[in-house]
């Protein structure tokens, strides 16, 4: 039966359009044509998403394919698309929140000339397509090609300033980490094959009770270490904060609608595996949870205001994974979604505040901005107390649920993450205050220069605004109301409802109180310790997390510089004075004998008779004493 | 023992004698008399075993024709004096020695070979007349000799070769 | 047999004609129609046309090895006139001499093919040898040559003296001198026959230059007139190497357990010092004749195996040696500086012999679609079919790969160092007959049965 | 008659070129006869592996057991399609560059195609050995005649070495000749004689045969002739050299060697790949290190060649199927890497990385060529290279006559990492930051090399998103090769 | 006489000859050395053929003539040899003035 989803591939292919005509025309378009084509390519995708999220709501969900990809003898690689719930959601995320940002940028980016204008939107829609293929494909191997496909566009728009070195080098970062995690991943996939023989999602899941819990352990390990890689997760998150140096609605699109939640899709994707894996699970939980905490010290103490948000991401994904390996894959996905609307807010308000500041990113130079920025302040606000998950805006929700399935699972974790959700808060209004409060710590033209952002800025971000209050709704607690909790019920179909998390109604009850009290106290605390900036010499435990715990710097003695020594020392001493010494050593021997053995040509005819009956004598003696 | 016998180890250790005051003896022109002497000392081995052809031949040819030639070669260049300048001593020991010890291991190879019953009986048979001799050279031997004929010519052109005095070269 | 007494008799003619004809080119034309007459009587009776109906009493016979073999040499012969006789006058005055003394040695060389008896084997050697000292001495104010000659005739007379109590010892052990009744001899082996095989397989080597009886070779070579090495080191090198092998094929055959195992060692000492001391000489010359040396190393390998293939690829491999070696030859003679820097930048003064010259080099070095990998292929599969001594193939095969370094050397200088080689002027019919030779060579690399369907049909 | 054409019209052609007087002419003769041999090709890629059309075989040195046998199966489509789409795509892209005596140059190269295209036809051995000779001589000429101011001793190194190599298989070749019971060079007999031959003989014929390949490929340790010869001998030379000639190697490694001597590949099979393996990561690191573009990516070719190597003797159907068609991504991707490196030594005059910088604002197109091939270079998907390497892996993963797949898998795959790092650093150096004074004169490139760039990049995103356009090619191939080096039912035999 | 005798007598001729070879540096002895060696060999072929002739003169009258006329043709050849050997000493002599072959090492290496 031809099934109406087969044309899903409409989806991608929209963006791939406009990444191919902004690519290739972008001398010759006009800039607001780009930036027509650029949004136009991901809307109607939006709008096509919405139709399939429709169809998918309706029971309807389906793997379309195309055309043989690999093939090799009876082993075929399909080109296949699967649409269920789980892709058809963050369809909408993707498509709805990547063609906001791209909205924003249409504005953000005016000053760039027109060729360096297409060239971002094409980067744009090609990150956009890329992670279209991620979420869409039906096997393994296609959704690795999304997820190196978002490593490239990642490594080009953070490299997208190309006249500047250290942009260069931190994309260069960017990409290189992630292919660390991808080699996990491509051996997974290895394992995989070898075991089941297939990659596609639907038999390596029908299949997998059949394979061995070691295997599944493994497999699902190697997934995660790709995870961590596209979802800088400890140990491969230091790539993440580093790629700020992109434009600042590419930052956006990357932590919140699509890059960083690659790994969590991968994982709630492979929900069944990991079920089957205690072990896994349970690492990730605890990288989760050390990820969540590790970064939030850190951006405690970062004056980058992107910086902030940075760690603040690898933060909140560590809490994703938390809740992934506690086994509450819907309270992950739950959370990616939150996240993406008020993390976005954040981003693209932290844009605007950067677009009026006239490039100045530190926030000790600002303050008082809320003035000036009135519609940025207030949104910006409501992102906050989203992330900081205050009820009813959507992080509550979302985390309140991650919290909750932690609880359930263990008490020590519930409280490390309650920890970590506090100190959340904290470094959020931080931020908050020293950015908007106070009194303005900048130059005079900057002062001058101060103007709320033109529409094309501020309406996306009220849009996101609203989906920053309200998109927590979709998953409201039975708690409160009963069937509340759509967003499970939706996903039922792709993630099992875990039925009861052993969590008594009350119990529950008090635990969102607790929660609500100790954050609504940081944040007044931190009210009372940032209403006024004065500067503080940093020394001791705050040295350290400013400076993110020294890691860059330990990665860098204990990997980097050996790498290039060992790679020296082959390249000089063993490259050219062992293998190539030997080689020519050869050629030399020869040379060495033939002036030897020329010696042997003394011109004496003495000499010569005497060699001459000597060998005879020799034959002699062997052939008549020796040989038999 | 026989006179045969006696007259094998005469003419034996005259021809060895002979041979070795070939190669010691400094004056070149003296090496050429000991020679001489040699052939003699074979000739005479030709006689005892009855090719008298040979032995003549061997007297006219080598002593008579080539030793002279030698002979007037040395009177030429004057080298009929003793001051030829000699080899390192240490090469002609180790020369004398490689000789030495190619003898000995021949001799040692050959002294039990399945001829060693075999004998060449002295003064019987008759195929070193010349007479039997020129039948058979001039019968089943013809083309070889005429064959030799190439040799005496390229031998003779040789000759010219080397010896004509080269005009052009010389002004 | 036709061959035989036209070339005795037409290196009289020769010696007429130097004191009948004024113009050296008279005489040049003499001797090359006496070579063409030479040809075509060796091709005639390979069609059984023979001339002269001679009663050999069996000591020598004309097989259609020893025809086949004729009619190659001549061939080589007939191309080293066109290509260097010219060259001969620079020598000395005796031009016609020359040439004679060339019909002789050539009239030897076909006794040495075809002998079966040792005595007509010993004639035809020193037919080929005496006039040799002479040719090798004919540069008469040349110390060098002088030198050359005399080292030739001593170590040559010695090499002669060996021989012949080689083969008194084998008339001792079976009372003939004929091959067939020496092969016929019954029982074990007998000292005094191994012996003298041995003896002979020394002298034999040392005619055909093989180490480690090889010493007078290179400076005989070095030292000989230019003109008169390149015939040497090709054509007679060739003959010896005939006489070896139809001396071990047919009197030692069933010996050859005997003397394989000195044919293997042989081949191997031949094989590294030709190779390994060309490596480092310096001057063209010099170089040819240690290649010369390493050749014969490869020729070892038929005379090692002694099977139908080997004799086959021998005919093979002379046939591409000689045409290869006289070629390169013929233009060296031209040359003033026979150094490897003489040959700088030649490809620019003069590219077609260049050209003509680098295909004659690749074919001596072994390189496929030239005569020179053919014939080495035969000598190697001889080898290997042997089933025994792997190594020594293995060791051929690596030498050949030192070949290779200094055959390119000339190469690399002709075509790739900067220099400015003498433009010599040569005559259109050098240039072509070298093109001959290249395209020969190119082509019995690619069809060798061109010419060794001759050897059955 | 398809193969015999492959042969015949480069040598017709590229003989006539020796007697070309007018230079332009001569290069119009060469990019002509390149682009007919292209049709052909093209033309025998639609026809089946099994079609008459692509088989001849004329009686040669018949007494020696040898007969001019030639036919085009699945691999050898792939290989002469390379061949023939490498020829006109190197002629175009350097049509500025100035050779003197060009003549005789394109003629060489030309000559070297034909040797070239012998080699991945020839059904017998000896023929083979022909060609491959043949493909290596004029390269002899080309790489010393016109390159660096080193080029001669590279080059002498290179061709002695090879030579050496290949007098070995020769020594090889005719030994198993002569075992063969009907005394024949034809493939066929030496695979009938692979089962008959005893293990020990088949041990030292197995190496006799692979030093010769060794060499060619380069494995570790016998590749320290490349980076000399790539960085000194001109860049046309070099894209053949590279795109084309190093996969004689691995070409002759499936053909000639496994099938043959098959217990003797399974046997050694481990250490080969060990070599193979450790290559992959010595050449990264080494790669990591260079300042000069063209060693650069030699090194890079090393790695990459040496995963072919490990993958062969994994002997598995995806596998080779992943080395077939890799053989002509990584010809694609290193010739269009080289036409880069020769733009941009064009255009600055050096291939000193850290004196170049910011080109990409001088030339933007090339910027994008040059990222787009670096990225098919480090397998990207959507890239060719990506289905040729994630199939090797694969195969080397799930090889089952080792017990070290894992261990062999993770390790070359650690070469995606290191790849990744050198070859971003290198577009990092070389094209962003600012221009300096090398680059400042920069001009962007022009319509031809725009155009054969074009075609490469198609060629590679073609190959990237519908790989089975050559797989279907090679399957059956495959099979036979697999089931001729199976080794377990001879283990059972001896 | 056992044929014994003459083997040794002639191998001793000859090495006496090989060992004048060895040790002398005068063109023209050394020369001489080796018309020894040549008789040595004449010697024992003479020996060989009476040896054979009676051996097999039962059988065959001439049994045995061969080895004297190889005789014969080795003195024939020897003539020859020394004809162009003085004649290339003398020729030598004329440029260098002496026929120590110690001096001939121009060629060399």
């Amino acid at each position: 039966m031809q099934n109406a989803l087969q044309i899903v591939w409409l989806v991608p292919f929209f963006p791939l359009i406009g990444f191919l005509i902004n690519g290739l025309f972008r001398k010759q378009l006009s800039k607001s044509l780009i930036a027509v084509l650029g949004s136009g390519t991901v809307l109607v995708s939006f709008v096509i998403s919405i139709w399939i999220f429709l169809q998918v709501k309706n029971g309807n969900s389906h793997v379309a394919e195309y055309f043989n990809f690999i093939s090799a003898g009876p082993f075929k690689i399909p080109f296949a698309f699967q649409i269920d719930a789980l892709s058809s959601l963050f369809l909408l995320i993707i498509t709805g929140v990547g063609f906001i940002i791209h909205v924003y940028s249409t504005s953000y980016m005016k000053e760039e000339t027109a060729e360096h204008y297409g060239r971002y939107f094409s980067y744009l829609n090609l990150f956009i397509f890329s992670m279209l293929l991620l979420v869409m494909g039906a096997n393994y191997v296609i959704m690795f090609i999304g997820w190196e496909g978002v490593g490239l566009c990642s490594y080009l728009l953070i490299g997208y300033w190309f006249k500047n070195t250290e942009y260069n080098k931190a994309a260069n970062k960017a990409f290189i980490m992630n292919r660390i995690g991808d080699l996990g991943f491509l051996i997974a996939l290895f394992l995989i094959i070898a075991k089941v023989g297939s990659v596609s999602f639907a038999d390596v899941f029908s299949k997998a009770s059949t394979l061995s819990t070691t295997n599944i352990t493994i497999i699902t390990l190697l997934l995660f270490v790709g995870a961590t890689g596209k979802s800088a997760q400890i140990p491969l998150y230091t790539w993440l904060p580093d790629a700020m140096a992109g434009p600042t609605p590419v930052s956006a699109l990357i932590h919140a609608a699509t890059m960083v939640t690659a790994g969590i899709y991968m994982i709630a994707r492979s929900n069944v595996l990991y079920s089957l894996a205690p072990v896994s699970q349970n690492v990730v939980a605890i990288i989760g949870l050390a990820t969540a905490i590790l970064a939030a010290t850190i951006a405690m103490k970062q004056n980058d205001i992107k910086k902030v948000l940075a760690y603040s991401t690898v933060s909140q994904l560590g809490y994703m994974f938390l809740a992934l390996g506690v086994g509450a894959y819907t309270a992950g996905v739950f959370h990616v979604m939150t996240h993406a609307f008020f993390k976005a807010l954040l981003f693209l308000g932290a844009g605007s505040v950067i677009h009026a500041m006239g490039g100045e990113q530190d926030i000790r130079k600002m303050g008082g901005l809320k003035g000036k920025l009135k519609i940025t302040y207030f949104t910006f606000l409501i992102g906050c107390i989203a992330i900081s998950g205050i009820p009813p805006f959507s992080g509550f929700f979302s985390k309140d649920a991650i919290l909750l399935s932690a609880f359930g699972h263990n008490k020590i974790l519930y409280g490390i993450a309650l920890f970590g959700a506090l100190l959340t808060a904290f470094y959020m209004f931080r931020l908050l205050f020293l950015t908007f409060n106070g009194s303005f710590r900048g130059t005079d033209e900057q002062q001058h220069h101060l103007h709320e952002s033109p529409a094309g800025m501020t309406i996306p971000l009220i849009i996101l605004a609203i989906l920053a209050f309200a998109g927590g709704f979709v998953g409201i607690p039975e708690l409160f109301m009963k069937g509340g909790d759509k967003l499970s019920e939706f996903l039922s179909p792709v993630i099992p409802v875990q039925q009861g998390d052993g969590v008594s109604s009350s119990t529950e009850m008090m635990l969102m109180v607790i929660s609500t009290v100790l954050v609504l106290l940081v944040i007044i605390y931190t009210w009372f310790r940032f209403r006024k900036y004065q500067a503080v010499e940093e020394k001791g435990l705050g040295k350290f997390l400013a400076n993110k715990w020294y890691v860059d710097e330990l990665y860098e003695q204990i990997i980097v510089k050996p790498l290039n020594k060992l790679g020296a020392f082959l390249n000089n001493i063993i490259e050219r004075s062992v293998i190539d010494a030997l080689v020519n050593g050869v050629g030399k021997l020869v040379n060495y004998g033939s002036r030897q053995v020329r010696l042997l040509q003394s011109g004496q005819v003495g000499s010569y008779v005497l060699l001459m009956v000597l060998s005879m004598l020799l034959v002699f003696v062997i052939q008549f004493f020796l040989r038999k | 023992m026989s006179i045969t016998q006696i007259l094998f180890w005469f003419l034996s250790v005259l021809a060895l004698f002979s041979a070795l005051m070939v190669i010691t003896s400094k004056n070149p022109v003296y090496s050429v008399l000991w020679l001489i002497l040699v052939f003699f000392a074979i000739s005479g081995h030709y006689l005892l075993l009855n090719a008298q052809f040979l032995a003549i031949v061997n007297i006219i040819v080598y002593a008579g024709a080539i030793m002279v030639l030698f002979l007037f070669v040395i009177m030429l260049m004057n080298l009929n004096k003793d001051n030829e300048p000699q080899k390192n001593k240490w090469l002609k020991l180790a020369g004398a020695l490689a000789g030495g010890c190619l003898l000995l291991v021949l001799v040692a190879a050959l002294k039990n070979a399945e001829t060693k019953s075999a004998v060449a009986e002295a003064g019987t048979g008759d195929i070193g007349l010349i007479e039997n001799l020129g039948k058979a050279l001039f019968h089943d031997y013809v083309v070889p000799f005429e064959i030799s004929s190439v040799l005496f010519l390229s031998a003779m052109v040789g000759a010219v070769v080397l010896g004509k005095k080269e005009a052009e070269h010389a002004n | 047999m036709n061959a035989l007494i036209i070339s005795a008799i037409w290196g009289v003619i020769m010696m007429f004609s130097g004191i009948l004809l004024k113009q050296k080119h008279a005489i040049r034309n003499v001797a090359v129609a006496g070579l063409i007459l030479l040809l075509l009587s060796t091709v005639l009776e390979m069609s059984g046309t023979i001339f002269f109906k001679v009663d050999t009493k069996g000591m020598i016979v004309f097989d259609r090895f020893a025809l086949l073999f004729d009619t190659i040499i001549f061939a080589a012969t007939f191309l080293y006139l066109v290509l260097s006789a010219r060259d001969m006058e620079k020598v000395g005055i005796n031009y016609a001499e020359y040439l004679a003394l060339i019909f002789f040695i050539l009239c030897g060389i076909t006794i040495v093919a075809s002998f079966k008896s040792l005595l007509l084997l010993f004639l035809g050697i020193e037919i080929i040898s005496i006039p040799l000292y002479i040719l090798t001495g004919s540069d008469k104010r040349n110390l060098k040559s002088n030198e050359a000659s005399l080292k030739y005739l001593l170590l040559g007379a010695f090499s002669t003296s060996l021989m012949l109590m080689g083969i008194a010892l084998i008339y001792g052990a079976t009372g003939s001198f004929m091959s067939e009744n020496i092969a016929v001899f019954k029982g074990a082996p007998s000292a005094l026959l191994i012996a003298g095989m041995t003896l002979l397989l020394f002298s034999m080597a040392f005619k055909a230059s093989v180490a480690p009886f090889h010493f007078w070779t290179p400076d005989v070579y070095d030292g000989a007139p230019t003109v008169f090495t390149s015939f040497m080191a090709t054509i007679v090198k060739a003959a010896s190497f005939i006489a070896v092998s139809r001396l071990f094929d047919e009197a030692f055959g069933y010996l050859q357990y005997q003397w394989q195992l000195w044919m293997a060692v042989l081949t191997a000492a031949t094989l590294l010092i030709g190779n390994i001391t060309a490596v480092f000489q310096q001057s063209v010359k010099r170089m040819l004749a240690y290649s010369s040396i390493a050749q014969a190393g490869f020729m070892m390998l038929s005379l090692y195996a002694m099977n139908t293939d080997a004799k086959e690829g021998l005919l093979l491999y002379i046939a591409a040696y000689c045409l290869a070696t006289i070629g390169i030859f013929a233009v060296l003679i031209k040359m003033s500086d026979y150094t490897f820097e003489g040959f700088n930048g030649f490809a620019k003064s003069q590219p077609l012999l260049a050209a003509t010259t680098t295909i004659l080099l690749l074919s001596l070095a072994g390189i496929p679609l030239t005569a020179g990998f053919l014939s080495k292929f035969y000598m190697l599969r001889a080898a290997i079919d042997t089933h025994r001594n792997f190594w020594l193939v293995i060791f051929a095969v690596l030498m050949a790969a030192v070949s290779v370094y200094y055959y390119f050397r000339l190469i690399q200088a002709m075509y790739f160092r900067e220099g400015n080689a003498p433009t010599i002027q040569v005559s259109p019919v050098f240039k072509w007959t070298m093109v001959f030779l290249a395209a020969a060579v190119v082509l019995l690399g690619i069809f060798p049965n061109l010419l060794l369907y001759w050897f059955y049909f | 008659m398809i193969p015999v054409l492959f042969i015949v019209i480069p040598l017709v052609s590229g003989l006539a070129l020796f007697f070309f007087k007018n230079e332009k002419a001569g290069r119009s003769w060469a990019l002509f006869s390149s682009m007919i041999t292209l049709v052909v090709a093209l033309l025998g890629l639609t026809l089946h592996p099994d079609n008459k059309y692509l088989q001849f075989s004329a009686d040669w040195l018949g007494s020696l057991g040898s007969s001019f046998s030639v036919q085009v199966d699945g691999m050898g489509q792939i290989l002469c399609l390379l061949t023939a789409v490498s020829y006109p795509v190197i002629f175009i892209a350097t049509w500025e560059n100035q050779y003197q005596k060009s003549n005789n140059f394109f003629g060489l190269m030309l000559l070297a195609q034909a040797g070239l295209m012998g080699v991945f036809v020839a059904m017998d051995a000896l023929l083979f050995y022909f060609f491959w000779e043949l493909a290596l001589i004029p390269m002899y000429f080309l790489s010393s005649q016109w390159g660096g101011e080193k080029r001669v001793q590279a080059t002498f190194k290179f061709f002695i070495y090879t030579f050496l190599g290949s007098v070995l298989m020769l020594a090889g070749i005719i030994y198993l000749y002569t075992q063969t019971p009907d005394h024949s060079f034809g493939i066929a007999s030496f695979y009938k004689l692979g089962m008959l031959l005893p293990t020990p003989t088949q041990n030292w014929i197995f190496w006799l045969f692979f030093a010769a390949f060794a060499i060619k490929m380069p494995i570790f340790p016998f590749h320290t002739w490349q980076p000399d010869l790539y960085e000194q001998s001109n860049t046309s030379t070099t894209m053949v050299l590279s795109g084309v000639m190093v996969k004689m190697g691995v070409f002759a490694c499936i053909r000639w060697l496994l099938p043959v001597v098959s217990i003797a590949s399974y046997q050694w099979g481990d250490l080969v790949t060990s070599l193979a393996v450790t290559g992959i990561l010595y050449a990264s690191l080494v790669a990591i290190q260079q300042d000069d573009l063209k060693r650069l990516v030699a090194y890079s070719s090393i790695a990459h060649i040496g995963l072919m190597c490990a993958t062969i003797f994994s002997e598995t159907s995806i596998g080779f199927q992943g080395v077939m068609i890799q053989m002509f991504n990584h010809g694609i991707n290193i010739i269009g890497l080289w036409i880069v490196v020769d733009m941009i030594e064009r255009k600055c005059a050096t291939r000193k990385i850290s004196e170049l910088g910011g080109l990409a604002q001088k030339a933007p197109s090339l910027a994008i060529f040059a990222l787009i091939m670096a990225l098919a270079n480090i397998a990207l998907p959507l890239t060719n290279a990506f289905i040729g390497e994630f199939m090797m892996f694969n195969g080397i993963f799930s090889s089952k006559i080792t017990h070290y797949n894992v261990i062999f898998t993770v390790l070359a795959a650690i070469s995606i990492i290191l790849a990744a790092i050198y070859i971003l650093n290198m577009i990092r150096k070389v094209f962003y930051g600012n221009s300096n004074a090398v680059t400042a004169a920069a001009q962007d490139i022009t319509w031809n090399q725009k155009l054969v760039l074009s075609v490469l990049v198609i060629l590679i995103i073609w190959l990237g998103v519908y790989p089975d356009s050559l797989l279907n090619l090679t399957h059956d191939l495959t099979d036979t090769i697999l089931k001729k080096s199976d080794v377990l039912p001879l283990l059972m035999k001896h | 006489m056992p044929i014994n005798y003459y083997i040794f007598l002639s191998l001793a001729l000859f090495a006496v000859g090989i060992v004048g070879v060895l040790t002398r540096r005068n063109a023209i002895i050394i020369f001489m050395c080796i018309e020894i060696m040549l008789n040595a060999v004449n010697l024992l072929l003479v020996a060989f053929s009476k040896m054979h002739h009676l051996k097999q003169a039962a059988t065959l009258a001439t049994a045995g003539t061969n080895g004297q006329i190889f005789v014969f043709f080795i003195m024939v050849v020897a003539a020859a040899e020394v004809s162009v050997g003085l004649a290339i000493i003398v020729m030598m002599f004329r440029n260098v003035h002496s026929v120590d072959v110690n001096f001939l090492n121009r060629l060399k290496h």
